[in-house]
């Protein structure tokens, strides 16, 4: 097995360079088959697996900044694979691949019990509450590479994993057991017209995702980089998400902190 | 470099000819990648306008060509209408007659829009005086319209501010844009600059009152 | 829930957590058929008893 | 009309006048069957749930019905494997209301997901790591224990006895009926305890999560202790009015203070070890992930989660009914036994609604704030559907089968002309008492 060194798929999100245009959502939207309503302003009903949240560091006007922040599936390592919704499934319907570090979810196996979506502390789990719609004519512009899913069933960012697939196959019938950097990046990474996201294999020391927040393999891949942070570090939960900031207040936004911690800043 | 251009070049390359033009302070930024001039002082800046102000002018005061500045406020009865509303663009939303696609109003925030209400930014401190809350449905009108909006509470907008995002309250186009939002074109009125004549003032008075 | 599905793996938790569930449906169904079998058992010797 | 059915001896009310009470009831019945249509056939999108409320109204229902249906688990326990032999006079109606609970428990169950078709994917997929798969599975294994101790109640009305081999079934079920209770009492402990679990688990939902011993949280222990604290209080409280409402008294007070007094001790137990897990979650687990304790309690929309929830649940619903009911003078007076079964039975259910609904409403990202939720008709109505569907299975119980063993006794009770027992029948019907005795 040393031959084959397993992979870890992850994302390094700059939110200094985000500008909160969305362009990921819809990139992610038209890749993976999001369905529509008509009205999907109740972001806690509708479906999307990249959300950018819009957070702003609290301070009356004129001191006020924003920060937008893109969330996909944060593909949760835990302990060992023991990320908060896999274990908790009843039907195996997802799962933790060892060998890319990311988490599936079986669309036709999942039969709607929600305990993933509440063991979720991101909102990234979400509810098939209708029937799935597209807008008149874009049924014909689904991809096809990505099944659409049934009402009842929960569904989620796969970090695109047929754009893998699709490449490891091609890499294969080259001859090839190793894919290069770029021939997999997600529909967002490709899509950011800032160039705020980056993707790729955080144990491969080559990869940019690795050098620019430098994992910590001592610490389940806690970030090096004292600009670098993953969303709430504390509940061991062990993304593979991580974001980049010049703000101290955005840095701190990424965790809970009780009040006697007021002046220290994590990393 | 090559021809008669090359021929009459009196260098090898343009890095030689760099490195003898520049001497000393070629190495340097080679070495540091810029170079500092450690004599320069900078001029004062009363010095660097010949003018009555010492500032930058459009005209002098010797040509007289143009009228006093004279702010021109937005159109409407302050007693009556106390706030200014102003419009602003959404990075997710088409602001001109082209109306946006499915996707974006999908990817559009829950701060803009919310069901089939435009939510429009209002600072705290004004939300509190007019006992507004965040996410309440309210009545803002201007001179020249009505629209029923929902508030969204936020320090970044300027007391005594409403600000809207462009680009809703279309009549045309597919169901999942038409008749979403209110539109600021139709609560909004041009006052002219009378100097000029073009159409001036960024914003219209504005109320703003519990619906 | 059977060792023939594909996600069935022989580790402590599958033992643990299976072997205590068919114990306890092993129990509760031998248990029924014994009072079933016993029931018809003893009604039938009763029917003959009638009958005499 | 019916009076063949109803056992002999005892006073049922007219037939008319349990015909109307019946169609009262079915009348919500049919309300929550409407409910329960639009939800089958149009789907979840009828609940007012969303994508951070996944568990609610329902969830908390089943934990609720299971905690106080533990009566039935925790009094067979003590009935068959301790040897109390006294609550055989309660027993049978423990069971009763158990049984009723628990199919409840499940028909929600079966409303509450997406792909109700899929539903035995639970079974068939099963992944033993969750504490849901465990739930599934002890629920249904142990609906199926509860059945087994039902049905010689049912073999034991008048007529079905006749049957010789109904009536040797029911004699032979009860004979083992120690067998099944232990087997009862093995699954409701698991399936309890990971009720308790379901939230326990939730590492990276701070409100929720709880340290524990190997793979149980410490909710895994709570929830069977306090179920089986509990559940007897509803088996009282449940006697208590079925005793007001057909206006007569059905089980010797004795027998009530006994099992009231066992409740006591539980529920005394139980709220210690609450209160010492409330305080290490408090003061360890919740600041280890950033989270201070009244972060929990504070700041959400009308107080809704105030700490006033966390006083009411262990303070007034805890240790009140556990003082009353572990004192002598608690239990023999009439009102402190029925405040205290009330409290006991609200504290409970507050406890199971805390533990699902609160753990989702805690905002855990920073820069989100707290979710509310408020359920829709549908989900009222599905709720609501079987209790009705419980009660009426209660009625019918209570008018046709034996379910009282010393309503005879309390209630003597001069047969009317046309009711006289005939020789042959007086004997059958001194049998079919026996085995409930026995």
């Amino acid at each position: 097995m040393k031959h084959e060194k397993a992979k870890k798929f992850g994302m390094v999100i700059d939110l200094d360079k985000c500008t909160g245009c969305g362009t990921c959502m819809v990139a992610c939207m038209a890749e993976n088959n999001v369905p529509f309503r008509e009205d999907d302003t109740d972001k806690l009903i509708s479906v999307a697996w990249m959300r950018v949240y819009r957070l702003t560091n609290g301070k009356p006007f004129p001191h006020t900044e924003e920060c937008f922040l893109p969330r996909p599936c944060m593909q949760c390592e835990g302990h060992d694979g023991h990320s908060p919704c896999v274990s908790v499934c009843p039907a195996t319907a997802t799962d933790y691949d060892m060998s890319t570090g990311i988490v599936s979810q079986i669309y036709t196996r999942c039969f709607g019990c929600r305990y993933c979506m509440a063991a979720c502390p991101y909102h990234v789990r979400q509810f098939n509450w209708w029937d799935p719609l597209w807008p008149e004519k874009m049924t014909e512009s689904l991809n096809p590479d990505v099944s659409v899913r049934m009402r009842g069933v929960v569904e989620k960012c796969s970090f695109c994993i047929h754009r893998y697939q699709t490449a490891t196959q091609k890499a294969n019938l080259e001859g090839r057991r190793e894919l290069e950097e770029d021939e997999y990046q997600t529909a967002c990474t490709q899509a950011c017209p800032a160039g705020a996201i980056t993707f790729g294999d955080l144990n491969n020391p080559g990869h940019a995702v690795h050098q620019m927040v430098k994992p910590d393999p001592n610490h389940g891949g806690r970030p090096k980089n004292p600009k670098a942070f993953r969303l709430l570090e504390r509940l061991g939960t062990n993304p593979k998400v991580y974001y980049l900031s010049s703000r101290k207040w955005v840095r701190r936004a990424g965790d809970n902190y009780i009040r006697q911690e007021g002046s220290q800043n994590h990393s | 470099m090559g021809g008669a251009v090359g021929n009459a070049f009196a260098w090898d390359s343009y890095e030689a000819c760099l490195g003898q033009t520049l001497g000393d302070r070629w190495d340097v930024l080679v070495e540091q990648g810029f170079w500092e001039n450690t004599d320069f002082s900078q001029g004062r800046w009363a010095d660097a306008f010949e003018t009555d102000s010492s500032k930058f002018e459009f005209a002098g005061s010797q040509i007289n060509a143009l009228p006093a500045y004279n702010p021109v406020s937005p159109p409407g009865d302050e007693s009556f209408y106390p706030l200014v509303l102003v419009p602003y663009d959404s990075m997710r939303l088409a602001s001109g007659y082209i109306g946006s696609p499915p996707f974006l109003i999908k990817a559009l925030e829950a701060t803009i829009l919310k069901g089939n209400d435009v939510l429009v930014e209002v600072n705290p401190a004004t939300a509190a005086k007019y006992g507004l809350k965040d996410g309440r449905q309210a009545t803002l009108s201007t001179p020249r319209g009505k629209a029923v909006v929902k508030v969204h509470v936020f320090d970044g907008i300027m007391p005594g501010v409403i600000a809207i995002a462009r680009g809703l309250g279309h009549t045309a186009y597919d169901k999942f844009l038409a008749h979403k939002g209110a539109s600021y074109n139709a609560l909004s009125a041009v006052v002219e600059d009378p100097a000029t004549g073009l159409d001036a003032a960024w914003g219209i008075r504005a109320k703003l009152g519990k619906a | 829930m059977f060792p023939f599905s594909f996600e069935w793996i022989w580790d402590a938790g599958h033992m643990v957590f299976m072997g205590g569930l068919w114990y306890a449906l092993t129990i509760m169904g031998l248990g029924v058929t014994y009072c079933i079998i016993k029931a018809a058992v003893d009604a039938s010797g009763e029917n003959d008893g009638n009958h005499h | 009309m019916d009076s063949a059915l109803i056992p002999k001896g005892v006073k049922r009310c007219p037939t008319w006048q349990f015909v109307l009470w019946i169609g009262a009831v079915s009348g919500v019945l049919l309300w929550g069957v409407v409910a329960m249509v639009l939800i089958y056939f149009k789907g979840l999108n009828q609940t007012n749930m969303n994508n951070a409320y996944g568990f609610a109204l329902w969830i908390w229902a089943d934990l609720a019905v299971i905690a106080l249906g533990g009566g039935a688990f925790f009094t067979g326990f003590l009935r068959y494997l301790v040897g109390k032999d006294e609550l055989k006079n309660i027993v049978n109606y423990a069971v009763l209301v158990g049984f009723c609970c628990y199919v409840s428990a499940l028909m929600i169950l079966g409303f509450d997901i997406g792909q109700p078709l899929r539903g035995w994917f639970i079974f068939w997929h099963a992944n033993v790591h969750s504490m849901l798969t465990e739930v599934a599975f002890c629920l249904s294994a142990y609906l199926g224990v509860l059945t087994i101790e039902y049905i010689p109640l049912i073999l034991e009305n008048r007529q079905i006895n006749k049957v010789p081999f109904f009536h040797h079934l029911a004699h032979n079920m009860h004979e083992i009926m120690a067998v099944f209770a232990a087997t009862g009492a093995f699954l409701s402990f698991f399936h309890q305890g990971s009720l308790g679990g379901v939230p326990g688990v939730l590492f990276a939902r701070p409100f929720g999560y709880r340290t524990g011993v190997f793979v149980w949280p410490w909710t895994f222990f709570l929830f069977t202790w306090s179920a089986a604290a509990c559940g007897p209080c509803f088996t009282i409280f449940i006697t208590k009015l079925t005793e007001k409402i057909v206006g007569k008294k059905l089980v010797k007070d004795n027998v009530i203070e006994l099992l009231a007094k066992i409740s006591g001790w539980m529920l005394t137990g139980y709220i210690i070890a609450k209160i010492i897990d409330t305080v290490y979650w408090a003061t360890v687990t919740a600041p280890s992930k950033g989270f201070a304790f009244m972060d929990f309690y504070t700041n959400n929309p009308g107080s809704i989660y105030g700490i006033w929830i966390l006083i009411a649940e262990i303070g007034i619903c805890g240790v009140i009914p556990a003082a009353i009911l572990i004192t002598d003078r608690g239990r023999k007076s009439k009102t402190a036994l029925w405040l205290a079964v009330l409290l006991a039975i609200i504290g409970v259910c507050l406890n199971r609604w805390v533990m699902v609904l609160q753990v989702l409403a805690v905002p855990v990202l920073s820069f989100e704030s707290w979710f509310t939720y408020f359920p829709s008709w549908q989900e009222i109505a599905t709720t609501i559907l079987p209790v009705a569907l419980g009660t009426i299975v209660v009625s019918l119980s209570y008018r046709y089968l034996p379910v009282f063993p010393q309503e005879r006794e309390l209630n003597p009770y001069e047969p009317a002309a046309d009711d006289v027992l005939e020789p042959e029948t007086q004997e059958l019907a001194e049998a079919e008492l026996k085995p409930a005795q026995a």
